[in-house]
């Protein structure tokens, strides 16, 4: 048990995707205009990092290893991840039509948001099971919506700062992403890699 | 009477400089030779004038007429003549004008007929209602509420207490508490009246409160006295509470004296309570006892540009500047001129602004007192004025949303519960005027909502005119082939030669009733252009184009 | 052979992903747009066709086809926030072609110079002018949206538009910041103002 | 007639931003006084420099957007960060580390977003996470400090500190013995107990463990102070320094020889200047009461968990940069229930 609380606090605080190891970072800063779009957004991602990181797993596990076709990882997985994408894309429109405005082209992008795939995997090269590859989508995605959400409520408060011309925007976003890596590397050791 | 007194949250202890005007005796001001009587004295729809230039009037003497039922009639506060009826400057803090009736008095002060002094216990709840109407009684407070309708609450709240707010928070203001020291047997009376009013039939009776702040012992102490002189200790309580502004804010007393809330967008007789000030419950006395429409008050006249500051009773209508005169202003000191207190007053620039009924107070006020307002330092979020309000709102984060013009949040952050109290801005470090930001922000978000009905309507309206040109154009489509049929079968009857159709002939009559009338109006245009060139210029600059 | 098992097993993984993805189309299928209500919703509905559109409605259509969202001039700033809002787009400024965002405006007919021949009243799309053939005609100020489009067809120009007046009703308290700009620079300071004040000072 | 027509209240209190400010400044003279008691001059010289830099990079932001340098400057809150970064600083970091800290937070930090008032992440600890990061030999070495009643001959002369600092004119190598503060010969005691750390260096650890108690003291009656003239609230130091203690008690009690004693997380590192000089900036904390609880709870456990488990021996400013970014998402979700508004609207 212990062990899959060490994977969600490695993968949400110490290496976490964003802010520690950079992936992800076009709908970091893309979405986190509005807490609100940034909310629907770290739903979405999260319910599609989590369920093809785990369905990657089966299908490299036993799919693409009993035929001996590992060499075709990287393509089975992009297909996983569209199908997700564009499920969730599906389901978003349906039930949330102002969310799926709003997420815009962000929503298909979750398909080359590279954290998905790293995920995928990161999730080969550790040699995860079946559970640690559900914990650890499930704690990179969570990493990412707690980056991105509270990115989000102070973008929003530097929105409406006196920042000088030429920082505005995305700007001073890079900025304080830069400060707030710079922040979670206190979270080095805490979990040896 | 110790009752279990709750605190509200914030508040602020300002300096009360209220002896200033506390020294002398209320006295009664000489009558102005002219009184000017805006129409909008209260909140609700502006009252109708029934006079007209010329017409003479007598004191007391109905001249403007409530209009709707959240309005007040307006009357003659002295004998005199109807000099006009114009846009004068009023009591706002824009500097506009509103439309007022303008007296110039004859200085006979002759009472017109007076009302019948009313036995309030002999007759009906629904005759002293129309007598409170009738005497254009509005709240004395500040807000000037019409008092019929507060006191005419639904059905569906059953009324069990009246608080009577004499806690007068603001400092400078001292008109109800030098009302109390001189006056305690109408204030009590007055009381009486309104209590019996919200009695309902068989129900006990609303349990009275008066509320003063620990501050003006003086006045507690008469008032007492006068309740148990007219043994009314089992009906009225008077309750000294701690002073600390703004206390005597409605929605703050009522917290302070039985410890409930106004839910919010509610009004007090919600939660099962009335609450009036104190100058109004003398004016139902006026009114109801001795016939007498509301046509003066006590206004506080202080500050220090003034060499006699005091309190008197003054005609509604009074301009402010033969007041001041009265109290010895020294116009090199006056810097601002503030109608009400320092906390909430507006300030005004035009020293003939009147009197109305809801002036409790005219602060003149030297530099030295009200500094002018030094520069705006940037917001820290240090939270002081979070501890300061006493809606328990934020107001550092209501500043940013409002500075910022992001209106959603600052609803979302319940700017509209602001009372505009000031305690914020009053401990705020980097002299932000917050006040002005929030009333701003609420300026805004209530312009877009009236814009927002404003273009449902036109949607409405357009809707409907589509609408109709459709049915219209369906209708004559209709016709136009029923014509065409007929005329099919015409002319399988017989041949007849065609001649000009109907309509054309029509659209050539119109032409030519246009071209004659615009000649009519070129000769007639030829004529004023020479009176009035701007006109003319500005439909030439058109035809131009 | 084993390139025959990659086919087949790419293929068998895109038949059960169809099949997860054409199930959803039928279970989620969404059958009309509602996003145009809320578009038309914020459009001041002026009806004044400034957009180049026949009116408001089919412009809030437009726009949820992807037209800019900046064209409406009545609206002004604060519609282009909300619509930027709603729909997640940038906010951007006004477009110039299709007029200038003014004050509120309402028409004014002069009555002495009205020959009565109803053509604004033909002209205004929500019916705001009262008046009938060669009678003078008259503007219900509270249904008028100031849209001018009964200025241009009066035959006798005796339509102006003229600013909505302020009264103490209407009236409310200006930004602060604003207030500084406009004439009181010595009483409150924002940021901004007091370094281009120094500024100033210094030049 | 020319009267004043503006928006109401008309009356306010005086004393403006800057007061406030020139507060926090004496407030740190206690734990500055004991700093250089037990330390010698470093972290007065320290003060001294960081403060012309942080003032000078400010006055120069302020020329570059054209700002009112006299308006500005008189908010003092220049002076405080670069105040709070003398203290934090060790005694002996050379000057270039003084520079780089101080510089990056005030042009970056603070003016980027616009200076006082806009900035989301406090100054001075951005500051000191950076050159924490870039420069860690620097930044962990302490020197020894003296004891309490010896004579004055122990710690280092003023003129030689200052060679330390600048050595510009002097080629006389000053060797100060260096030492880690208890926070750091505890992260670094491998598989030694608790008892046995401080037996292998007792002497030493004794002293450098009395010195901090006392500088931790001094920030502690600083804070007293302020917190009586209500420059700030009690809810956010009390909430860090609580949860702290009790999280750090429960660990304590159930393995007293691998965990810290609840004594040495409060006083033998920054968590004093950090309780009440560094979460009480209310720029960059969490504005309504419930917030400052939840953020300076948040902290506590923070400084408790890196200071266990991280790299860092101490983890005041990640704790503190990590929360500041946290702060306006705690805002939006921490109202106080408004006036005649039910409790969950």
């Amino acid at each position: 048990m212990s062990e899959y609380l060490l994977i969600l606090i490695s993968t949400i605080l110490v290496n976490n995707f964003v802010l520690v190891q950079f992936l992800g970072l076009c709908p970091f800063m893309g979405v986190s205009g509005k807490l609100e779009t940034a909310m629907g957004m770290s739903l979405a991602t999260t319910f599609v990092l989590t369920l093809s990181s785990v369905c990657s797993y089966l299908v490299y596990t036993y799919l693409l290893t009993p035929f001996d076709l590992a060499y075709l990882k990287t393509i089975t997985f992009i297909l996983v991840i569209a199908v997700m994408v564009q499920f969730t894309e599906m389901v978003v429109r349906k039930v949330s039509p102002v969310l799926y405005r709003v997420l815009g082209i962000f929503l298909p992008l979750i398909t080359t948001n590279c954290a998905v795939l790293g995920v995928a995997l990161l999730n080969l090269k550790k040699n995860n099971g079946f559970v640690e590859s559900l914990f650890y989508g499930f704690g990179a995605a969570v990493g990412f919506s707690l980056v991105l959400v509270l990115f989000a409520a102070a973008r929003e408060r530097i929105n409406v700062a006196d920042v000088p011309k030429p920082f505005k925007g995305p700007a001073i976003g890079m900025v304080t992403a830069g400060l707030m890596s710079l922040a979670f590397m206190g979270f080095t050791g805490l979990v040896a890699n | 009477m110790n009752r279990g007194l709750r605190d509200f949250h914030g508040g602020i202890h300002p300096p009360e400089n209220k002896d200033l005007s506390t020294q002398v005796a209320i006295e009664t001001a000489p009558i102005p030779d002219k009184l000017v009587l805006p129409l909008q004295q209260h909140v609700g729809q502006q009252s109708k004038a029934l006079v007209s230039e010329g017409d003479y009037v007598l004191k007391g003497q109905l001249i403007a007429a409530a209009e709707g039922y959240v309005s007040t009639a307006l009357h003659a506060p002295t004998s005199g003549v109807i000099a006009s009826i114009q846009n004068a400057s009023i009591p706002h803090p824009s500097g506009l004008s509103g439309s007022c009736i303008i007296i110039e008095s004859d200085r006979k002060d002759e009472w017109g007929k007076r009302l019948q002094p009313l036995d309030y216990e002999k007759v009906d709840v629904s005759e002293l209602l129309k007598r409170i109407r009738e005497a254009g009684i509005a709240g004395l407070g500040g807000a000037g509420f019409p008092t019929s309708v507060k006191l005419n609450p639904s059905a569906e709240n059953t009324i069990v207490t009246l608080i009577i707010n004499a806690a007068e928070c603001e400092p400078y203001i001292t008109a109800d508490d030098m009302l109390m020291r001189e006056r305690s047997e109408q204030v009590i009376k007055g009381i009486q009246i309104i209590a019996h009013m919200l009695k309902p039939v068989g129900c006990l009776p609303v349990e009275c409160l008066i509320g003063i702040e620990d501050n003006k012992p003086e006045a507690a102490e008469t008032l007492e006295q006068t309740v148990k002189q007219l043994h009314l200790e089992h009906e009225i309580s008077v309750v000294r509470i701690p002073t600390k502004y703004p206390s005597g804010g409605e929605k703050q007393l009522i917290q302070i004296l039985t410890g409930k809330e106004v839910p919010n967008g509610g009004i007090p007789a919600d939660v099962g309570i009335v609450c009036q000030n104190l100058g109004t419950a003398v004016a139902v006395y006026k009114a109801v006892a001795l016939g007498e429409p509301l046509i003066s008050r006590i206004t506080t006249l202080t500050g220090r540009a003034l060499e006699h500051p005091k309190n008197l009773e003054v005609l509604i209508g009074t301009p402010i500047r033969s007041l001041l005169n009265h109290c010895g202003l020294q116009q090199i000191k006056l810097n601002r001129l503030i109608i009400g207190g320092p906390m909430m007053g507006v300030t005004i620039n035009d020293l003939d602004t009147p009197i109305i009924k809801s002036t409790n107070c005219v602060l003149a006020s030297t530099s030295e007192e009200l500094p002018n307002p030094t520069p705006q330092q940037a917001c820290i979020r240090c939270g002081m004025c979070a501890e300061a309000c006493p809606a328990s709102l934020l107001p550092q984060q209501l500043y940013w949303y409002s500075k910022t013009k992001d209106f959603d949040k600052a609803l979302n952050h319940n700017l509209l519960d602001c009372i505009e109290c000031g305690a914020c801005t009053y401990v705020c470090p980097s002299h932000i005027p917050l006040v002005q930001y929030y009333r701003f922000a609420k300026g805004e978000i209530r312009a877009q909502e009236h814009d927002h009905t404003k273009s449902e309507h036109a949607k409405q309206r357009f809707e409907a005119r589509q609408h109709r040109l459709a049915e219209e154009a369906a209708q004559k489509e209709a016709k136009r082939r029923e014509r065409s049929k007929a005329a099919k079968l015409r002319q399988q009857k017989a041949t007849i030669p065609p001649h000009n159709s109907e309509s054309e002939s029509n659209s050539e009559d119109k032409a030519a009733v246009i071209q004659a009338a615009l000649e009519r109006v070129k000769s007639k245009k030829d004529k004023t252009s020479k009176l009035t060139p701007e006109v003319s210029n500005g439909s030439a600059a058109r035809e131009e184009e | 052979m084993s390139i025959v098992s990659a086919i087949l097993v790419l293929l068998l993984l895109a038949m059960v992903f169809g099949a997860v993805l054409g199930f959803a189309a039928i279970r989620f299928r969404v059958a009309e747009d509602p996003i145009v209500d809320q578009i038309d919703n914020i459009l001041p509905q002026t009806q004044c066709g400034q957009c180049g559109y026949p009116g408001c409605r089919p412009y809030a259509e437009a726009i949820a086809n992807g037209d800019a969202i900046n064209k409406c001039p009545p609206g002004g700033e604060s519609t282009i926030q909300e619509l930027a809002d709603l729909l997640g787009r940038e906010v951007i400024p006004l477009d110039a072609e299709q007029g200038i965002e003014e004050g509120k405006t309402v028409a004014y007919i002069r009555e002495a110079e009205c020959i009565g021949c109803t053509k604004c009243i033909q002209a205004c799309p929500v019916d705001a002018i009262l008046g009938a053939a060669k009678l003078m005609h008259t503007i219900i100020i509270d249904e008028c949206t100031g849209c001018d489009l009964c200025v241009d067809p009066c035959p006798v120009d005796c339509i102006e538009m003229v600013p909505l007046r302020k009264t103490a009703k209407n009236w409310y308290w200006q930004h602060p910041e604003i207030e500084v700009e406009l004439n009181r620079k010595e009483l409150i300071t924002s940021d901004k103002i007091a370094g281009e004040a120094d500024r100033e000072n210094a030049a | 007639m020319n009267l004043l027509s503006v928006s109401s209240p008309h009356l306010t209190r005086t004393g403006g931003t800057g007061d406030v400010m020139l507060l926090v400044i004496l407030a740190t003279l206690p734990g500055l006084t004991a700093l250089t008691y037990f330390f010698g001059w470093g972290n007065l010289i320290n003060v001294v420099w960081a403060t012309t830099i942080a003032v000078a990079s400010e006055a120069l932001i302020l020329k570059l957007r054209g700002r009112s340098l006299g308006f500005y400057l008189r908010d003092y809150s220049a002076v405080v960060t670069g105040v709070l970064l003398g203290l934090a600083l060790p005694p002996f970091a050379p000057w270039w580390l003084t520079l780089v800290a101080v510089s990056f937070a005030i042009i970056i930090a603070k003016h980027l977003y616009g200076g006082l008032g806009n900035n989301l992440f406090n100054p001075a600890m951005i500051g000191y996470a950076l050159v924490l990061i870039a420069f860690p030999v620097e930044m962990t070495s302490w020197i020894a400090p003296r004891s309490l009643a010896s004579a004055t001959g122990e710690i280092a002369p003023f003129v030689d500190t200052l060679n330390v600092i600048f050595p510009f004119h002097s080629t006389t190598t000053f060797d100060a013995m260096t030492m880690a503060t208890p926070l750091d010969a505890f992260k670094h005691k491998g598989d030694l107990t608790a008892e046995q750390v401080w037996a292998a260096e007792a002497v030493l650890s004794a002293k450098s463990w009395m010195a901090w108690q006392f500088v931790s003291l001094g920030y502690l009656i600083g804070g007293a102070y302020l917190l009586y003239r209500k420059v700030f609230t009690w809810h956010a130091p009390i909430s860090m320094l609580l949860t702290l203690a009790l999280i750090s008690a429960a660990f304590w009690l159930y393995a007293p020889n691998s965990f810290a004693s609840p004594q040495l997380h409060l006083l033998g590192g920054a968590t004093m200047l950090a309780a009440f000089f560094i979460i009480t900036d209310p720029v960059t904390s969490a504005t309504s009461v419930k917030g400052k609880l939840i953020y300076g709870g948040l902290i506590g456990l923070l400084i408790f968990m890196i200071r266990t488990w991280g790299n860092y021996p101490d983890a005041v400013a990640f704790s503190v940069l990590l929360m500041n970014f946290a702060a306006p998402f705690i805002d939006i979700y921490s109202q106080p229930r408004t006036y005649g508004h039910k409790i969950h609207k």
